[in-house]
């Protein structure tokens, strides 16, 4: 924090956001690693009732899952533009990728409600509340990340621009925001595919 | 040439909050070490509710047959005690230590997110207020459908499903009542705290250390700071989660736990102690820590095996995550899985082994000065390993599944927790007060304190291990007379009686000291490591200027060299050099800045239990207060200027 | 200072286990029948003791248990021991020089991790093989259903069609195979001089052996936290031989009577059909239901000399405590508080009485 | 700051891999419906799929590749540990009842 003092700081050349976001990330890991293996465990159980296979609408989630991977794309280019200070470019970027996840969450709402109406509630058995709970989460961290794009993309609306420096910089945002599309990877096949 | 110590303070949406004394300037401190005081006295306030708990459930105990306490009030007061016990006192009682003392012993003049680190504390009391609020709003009965002779009372309403919560037991249906939400809820809370400091002690340490300050230098007790901070960062996951299932149950209907819906309620057991096992050693690894400093100092000798200690650290740390089913082997569990967790446990006992070992290598052909903190750190080892070897007899199956929830089980667990961590606790507690009060504390009472606690916690908890295999079960409200368990009872809470007049005897001792204590020197125990280089109480600033290390125990070198025979002999600059770093400690020569205050952490934090209520009474207008609280607290924080850009323009 | 501590260290070792020494030494020797003179305090009044196996299955586990108890007493001296020695003799005295600065030795460093992990080696072995032999089906066993309810056990024997609580009756010298699940929670089946303890979970089915050397009564106790009466939740085990087996089986096989005469007896049969005891409650030959019931089956209940989870002795004075006011004695029961007059009370009692 | 000297891929290189991913995304699903005659095979492609295009976006759009090895060791750590802990919490779950 304290980067402009004479006192040393940094030994290992790493900026201390980016490495505290790693650190955080790494322990996101296990969050998801806990929500997965449990989705996993009762996914393979044989309780009676509703099963995920009776709501899923494979074509509809692969397209919002494409959408978020998409997002990712548009979420490096923001940064690659940042890195040669291309303010105008990192903006359109931003916004882009902020857009892109918001279609994703409307895509998870109505997905959500879509199966509400089939029958398929929080509560119903096992099934639907590991997947609401599992998909949720993972929803609410998109919501966050599309908070911290949209900040992110206000703050460059203003004077001085973006830096890749200091506060809650876009390299910040911006690993968040992989992780997010890499966790969803991973959902997209262990919750839908397999 | 002056001294400046000026927090900064520029225009932002909100003013920036200035006081220098003060209540408020404790409320909006953003200094590691204020922080951690704050952190020790709470968690000792902490530490004095959990151990009342105690003794109202040993007075229950006394005899058979007791009515002292209802049921309902005994398995309350079980469940806080451990709940307060391990969230609330230990494990801050820790968070103290690595605050205060991190930045000192690495060389830095705050810990890598100053704010961040408020903000863990201020969640930490409102989780730890929250649990506890509890006792006024909280309700607990009988399972559904099931009838109770009388009212509940205050006391009883405090969650009682025990410091592991196992299911379907604390699920609504069992635990009606609001008991038990506040129970999940707290602790959520709780670990949101305890994974914000893991974070900022993890980047704080690989990133803040001062010139020099190679990693196979630093200091034992940062070593574990370090291997503590990992565990936390990889298990507080994944009780969250399975805390979040739990709320789920009992709010929402779901039935992750229940198997009415297909639910599993081993799984609960699998999380909770993949939690649960590296948690013991979250618990137990600051007291190493200590325990490695403390030992060196006393012995005027180098820690034997230094490489060893820190390896032997992480490898039980490793080795921690991977041995969590040994708390399950009378539950469902297959014999394969029993035989390899079995055996998984059992390599845990090598590396702490290789500690104790290389402890013992420290003090002998030492010169053992036996104050108070040595005498701590000497009877951490004693009393350590007779925990620890009740554990290894855990570790053998067959013979756990008669011990397993019996007191001999509470024998091991006491002798490693308060034998073990406490001890190494106060250990530390009277090492380092000089360097935070700048006064001597007293030595008789020191001692006094010591031998007390020694006698009674042997005679509390040494003869759990003979109840235990004489039958008596753990969380029994009565005994029944035949069973004969009445003799060592009465030892039992005779012995923690006399543990409360020990914690008696420290409490006068602190408070006595404190306020009229002798003046410490800087450096009272010719010690090694770079905190002692700085004036005792520690300056806001810490460091004057940043320390360059050139060795492990550097202050120590500058002391010393040795002779041919490898005997220490002090250099003759030696008191110079202390003359000169006193001086300099005190009248810095270089401009300071230091991270401004700020009120944010506290309104962030404020929001949560306003979010946990919301859960609890499903009130909309209570998470918006909390949604509120957590906005203000986000939005003044992220336009909050940071200290040093800021400063930059407009100051230079 | 140094006295001190080793006499606390010392006394602490006495404490701590001098019960257990004192019992292994006798027991080295062979000579039990000592150990009954001199400890009976300790061994006979000492029901729910897991240092008396009197089974196979528990006797393995003890032999383990003091196999690594003697090893880790020796580690103890050998650590504690060098403990005290070391601050004895290099306690700062006067005229002590200032230490050599060692700060380390890869050998001893080596030695120190070798060895424990040969001693572990050494436990490894027998432990991993009574796990496995714990875990067998025995042959020929006896099948029993042991179900957890809150707060006390349900015994099926699906071989001979009985339903039974609180008391399980085995035949002496046989091995018995328990299966076992729960009703609600979590419970903890535990008879700790036949074997060691396993949990009853609810959709799972767990197992446990027992075997009893000779007749006799154990104390059986439920280990895992389960409520507000879990310490209430006890039980006993019956071994008969086998002659006084089959006879029990033949016993229980009955059903009840129905009594219709003018006896108080009757007039409590009476009560207890319409009080609403037949809602929760089963005596067969009176009160036949279709499927289980969530209370203690009492067909033969005057046979059973306990009662409410082994909480209470089956005589006047306590069953008409329990009948006034169950929960009264077991916090959270399900079963309600009736009001019955006195004079129900004393009726359901004598009629509780003629199910033999 | 620290990382600017070592080269970033090109915005071309991003869309090629951008453009690798939708491949791969859509052989996935396509695999989702051909399960019948890819048969036992399809899980272990899936898992392996996820697996691929996992890496590429930690490793690339990232710079997981191009990162400080603190931070390679801290992640991949963590994820190892994920990985052990969850798979035997999942075999010995499954498993409960047969062994
Ligand atoms: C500070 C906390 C702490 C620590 C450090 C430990 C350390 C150990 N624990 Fe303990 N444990 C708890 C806290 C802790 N435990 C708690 C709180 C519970 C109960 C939870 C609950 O149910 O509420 C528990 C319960 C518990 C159980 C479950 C018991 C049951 O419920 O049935 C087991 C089983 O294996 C166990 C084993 C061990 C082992 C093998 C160690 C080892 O790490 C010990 C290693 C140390 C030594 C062995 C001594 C020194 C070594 C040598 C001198 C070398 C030579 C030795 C040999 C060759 C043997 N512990
Ligand atoms: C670090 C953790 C820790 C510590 C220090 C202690 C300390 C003590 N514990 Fe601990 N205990 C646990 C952790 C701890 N315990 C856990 C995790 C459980 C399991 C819970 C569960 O089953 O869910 C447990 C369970 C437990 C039981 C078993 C309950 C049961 O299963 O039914 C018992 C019974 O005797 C007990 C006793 C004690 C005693 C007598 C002390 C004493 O050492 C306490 C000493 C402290 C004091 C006596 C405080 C001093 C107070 C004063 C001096 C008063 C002055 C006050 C003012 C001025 C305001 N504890
Ligand atoms: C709502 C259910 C319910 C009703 C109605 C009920 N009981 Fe019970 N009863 C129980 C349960 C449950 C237990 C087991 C309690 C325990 O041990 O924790 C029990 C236990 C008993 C026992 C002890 C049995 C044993 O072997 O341990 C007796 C005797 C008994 N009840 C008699 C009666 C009589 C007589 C009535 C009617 C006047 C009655 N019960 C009505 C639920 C009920
Ligand atoms: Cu059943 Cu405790
Ligand atoms: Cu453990």
């Amino acid at each position: 924090m304290s980067d402009s003092h004479a006192y040393p700081h940094e030994p290992t050349g790493v900026e201390t956001r980016k490495l505290g976001m790693w650190v955080f990330l790494s322990t996101e890991i296990l969050f998801f690693g806990t929500l997965i293996t449990t989705f996993m465990i009762f996914k393979g159980s044989d309780f009676p009732g509703m099963k995920l296979t009776d709501v899923y609408d494979i074509p509809f989630t692969s397209i919002s899952s494409f959408i978020l991977l998409m997002s990712s794309l548009t979420m490096v280019l923001a940064h690659n533009a940042l890195e040669v200070n291309d303010q105008e470019k990192t903006r359109v970027w931003l916004l882009a990728t902020a857009m892109l996840g918001a279609v994703f969450l409307a895509g998870q709402i109505y997905e959500f409600t879509e199966f509400y109406h089939k029958g398929f509630e929080l509560s119903t058995n096992i099934y639907s509340s590991s997947f609401y709970v599992l998909t949720g989460f993972h929803g609410l961290h998109v919501f966050i990340g599309v908070v911290l794009l949209l900040a992110l993309w206000g703050i460059g609306q203003r004077q001085k621009g973006l830096t890749l420096e200091g506060g809650m910089n876009l390299e910040f945002v911006a690993l968040y925001w992989h992780f997010v599309d890499i966790v969803w990877i991973v959902l997209f096949t262990v919750v839908y595919l397999i | 040439m002056t001294k400046i110590i000026e927090p900064k303070r520029q225009s932002s949406i909100f003013r920036r909050p200035s006081s220098e004394t003060g209540i408020w300037s404790w409320i909006t401190t953003v200094d590691h070490k204020k922080i951690g005081i704050m952190y020790g006295y709470a968690a000792f306030f902490f530490l004095l509710i959990g151990g009342l708990e105690a003794l109202v459930l040993r007075i229950q105990l006394s005899q058979p047959d007791n009515n002292f306490l209802t049921a309902a009030e005994y398995n309350a007061m079980f469940t806080m005690h451990g709940t307060t016990m391990i969230f609330l006192a230990i494990m801050p009682i820790s968070a103290a230590f690595f605050n205060y003392l991190l930045p000192l012993q690495i060389g830095a003049r705050d810990v890598a997110f100053p704010r961040l680190n408020a903000l863990s504390f201020w969640i930490f009391i409102f989780g730890g207020a929250f649990l506890y609020s509890t006792f006024i709003f909280g309700t607990a009965g009988a399972p559904e459908g099931g009838y109770l002779a009388e009212e509940v009372g205050w006391l009883g309403s405090a969650p009682n499903g025990g410091w592991f919560g196992y299911q379907p037991n604390a699920g609504m249906k069992y635990s009606p009542g609001t008991a038990m939400d506040y129970w999940a809820i707290g602790l959520q809370i709780l670990g949101i705290a305890s994974l914000i400091s893991a974070f900022n002690f993890i980047t704080t340490i690989i990133n803040m250390r001062t010139e020099g300050m190679r990693f196979m230098r630093m200091p034992v007790f940062t070593w574990m700071t370090f291997a503590v901070s990992f565990l936390l960062a990889f298990s507080l996951p994944i009780i969250a989660i399975a805390l979040f299932y739990v709320t789920f149950d009992r709010k929402f209907g779901t039935t992750f736990f229940l198997t009415e819906g297909g639910g599993d309620p081993i799984l609960w057991q699998h999380l909770f102690w993949l939690f649960g096992h590296p948690e013991v050693y979250i618990l137990i690894l600051p007291a190493f820590g200590i325990v490695s400093e403390v030992l060196p100092t006393f012995s005027r000798k180098p820690l034997f095996g230094y490489a060893a200690i820190v390896f032997a650290g992480f490898g039980i740390a490793f080795i921690g995550f991977g041995v969590w089913a040994h708390h399950m082997f009378a539950s469902a569990i297959s014999p394969v899985a029993q035989a390899g967790f079995g055996l998984s446990t059992m390599v845990i006992a090598v590396p702490t082994g290789v500690k104790i070992f290389n402890w013992l290598g420290t003090i002998w052909g030492g010169k053992l000065k036996l104050n108070t903190p040595m005498l701590f750190s000497l009877g951490f080892i004693g009393m350590f390993l007779i925990g620890g070897l009740s554990g290894v007899t855990h570790s053998i199956v067959p013979a756990d599944t008669q011990q397993t929830d019996t007191y001999y089980v509470v024998a091991h667990f006491h002798y490693v927790l308060f034998g073990g961590a406490l001890f190494g606790i106060f250990s530390g507690l009277y090492y380092w007060f000089p360097k935070v009060w700048g006064k001597m504390y007293n030595e008789s009472l020191g001692k006094i304190h010591f031998w007390l606690m020694m006698i009674g916690f042997n005679l509390t908890f040494g003869p759990m291990h003979w109840l235990g295999l004489q039958g008596q079960v753990r969380r029994t409200w009565v005994y029944a007379e035949e069973t004969n368990l009445q003799f060592w009872n009465i030892v039992v809470t005779v012995g923690a009686f006399i543990i409360a007049l020990s914690i008696i005897v420290f409490m006068i001792n602190w408070i006595f000291s404190k306020r009229n204590g002798e003046k410490a020197p800087f450096d009272p125990w010719d010690a090694r490591t770079i905190e002692w280089t700085i004036p005792s109480p520690t300056p806001v600033w810490n460091f004057s200027k940043a320390p360059i290390v050139k060795s492990l125990d550097d202050f120590w070198h500058t002391k010393y060299s040795e002779d041919e025979e490898g005997r220490a002999v002090k250099r003759a600059e030696a008191d110079q050099i202390l003359l000169d770093l006193e001086e300099e400690g005190l009248n810095p020569s270089e401009h300071i800045e230091l991270p401004s205050p700020s009120y944010f952490p506290i309104v962030l934090a404020s929001g949560l239990p306003f979010l946990g209520y919301a859960v609890i009474y499903k009130s909309i207008p209570l998470a918006l207060i909390g949604s509120i609280l957590l906005l203000i607290g986000g939005f003044g924080w992220g336009t909050e200027p940071l200290e040093e850009e800021a400063f930059e323009d407009s100051h230079e | 200072m140094i006295t001190l501590y080793m006499v606390s260290a010392l006394s602490l070792i006495i404490v701590d286990n001098i019960n257990m020494l004192v019992k292994n030494i006798i027991k080295l020797k062979n000579l039990r029948f000592l150990a009954l003179i001199f400890l009976s305090a300790c061994i006979e009044n000492a029901p729910l003791d897991s240092l008396s196996p009197e089974g196979p299955y528990a006797r393995s586990i003890d032999e383990l248990f003091w196999l690594t108890f003697w090893i880790a007493v020796v580690i103890f001296v050998i650590v504690q021991g060098a403990l005290l020695l070391s601050i004895f003799v290099f306690k700062e005295k006067p005229d002590s020089p200032e230490p050599k600065q060692i700060h380390g030795n890869t050998k001893l460093e080596i030695l120190w991790t070798i060895i424990p992990v040969i001693i572990l080696a050494v436990i490894a072995v027998p432990t991993v093989r009574t796990i496995f032999d714990l875990a067998n089906e025995p042959e020929d066993a006896l099948k029993i259903e042991v179900i957890g309810h809150q707060w006390w056990f349900e015994y099926k024997y699906p071989d001979y069609g009985i339903t039974t609580a609180n008391i399980l009756v085995i035949p002496a010298d046989r091995p018995i195979r328990l299966e076992m699940w729960s009703n609600d929670v979590l419970h903890n089946y535990w008879v700790p001089k036949l074997n060691g303890k396993r949990y009853l979970v609810p959709g799972q089915t767990t197992y446990l052996n027992l075997h009893a050397d000779s007749p006799d009564e154990f104390w059986a106790q439920c280990g895992e936290y389960c409520g507000l009466s879990h310490s209430k939740m006890r039980g006993r085990v019956l071994s008969l031989s086998e002659n006084d087996f089959q006879l029990w089986v033949k016993d229980q096989q009955r059903n009840a009577v129905k009594l219709e005469d003018n006896s108080l007896a009757a007039e409590g049969q009476q009560v207890y059909l319409n009080a609403g005891c037949t809602q929760c409650h089963v005596i067969d030959g009176v009160w036949d239901v279709q499927g289980d019931r969530i209370a203690p089956n009492l067909t033969h209940f005057a046979i059973r000399n306990v009662f409410a989870g082994a909480a209470l002795y089956n005589n006047r004075e306590n069953l008409s405590k329990w009948l006034a006011n169950p929960a009264e004695i077991k916090p959270g029961t399900f079963m309600p508080n009736l009001e019955l007059t006195e004079a129900e009370i004393n009726a359901l009692i004598a009629y509780l009485g003629t199910l033999k | 700051m620290s990382d600017s000297h070592i080269e970033h891929p090109t915005p071309q290189k991003y869309v090629q891999i951008a453009i690798v991913l939708g491949v791969l995304t859509a052989i996935e699903i396509a695999l989702y419906y051909t399960e019948d005659i890819v048969g036992v095979f399809t899980d272990p492609l899936l898992i392996f799929l996820a697996v691929g295009k996992f890496i590429i976006v930690v490793g690339w759009f990232m710079h997981l590749r191009y990162e400080n090895k603190t931070i390679n060791r801290f992640f991949i750590g963590g994820m190892i540990l994920a990985l052990i802990l969850f798979t035997i919490v999942m075999v010995e779950r499954a498993s409960a009842n047969y062994f």
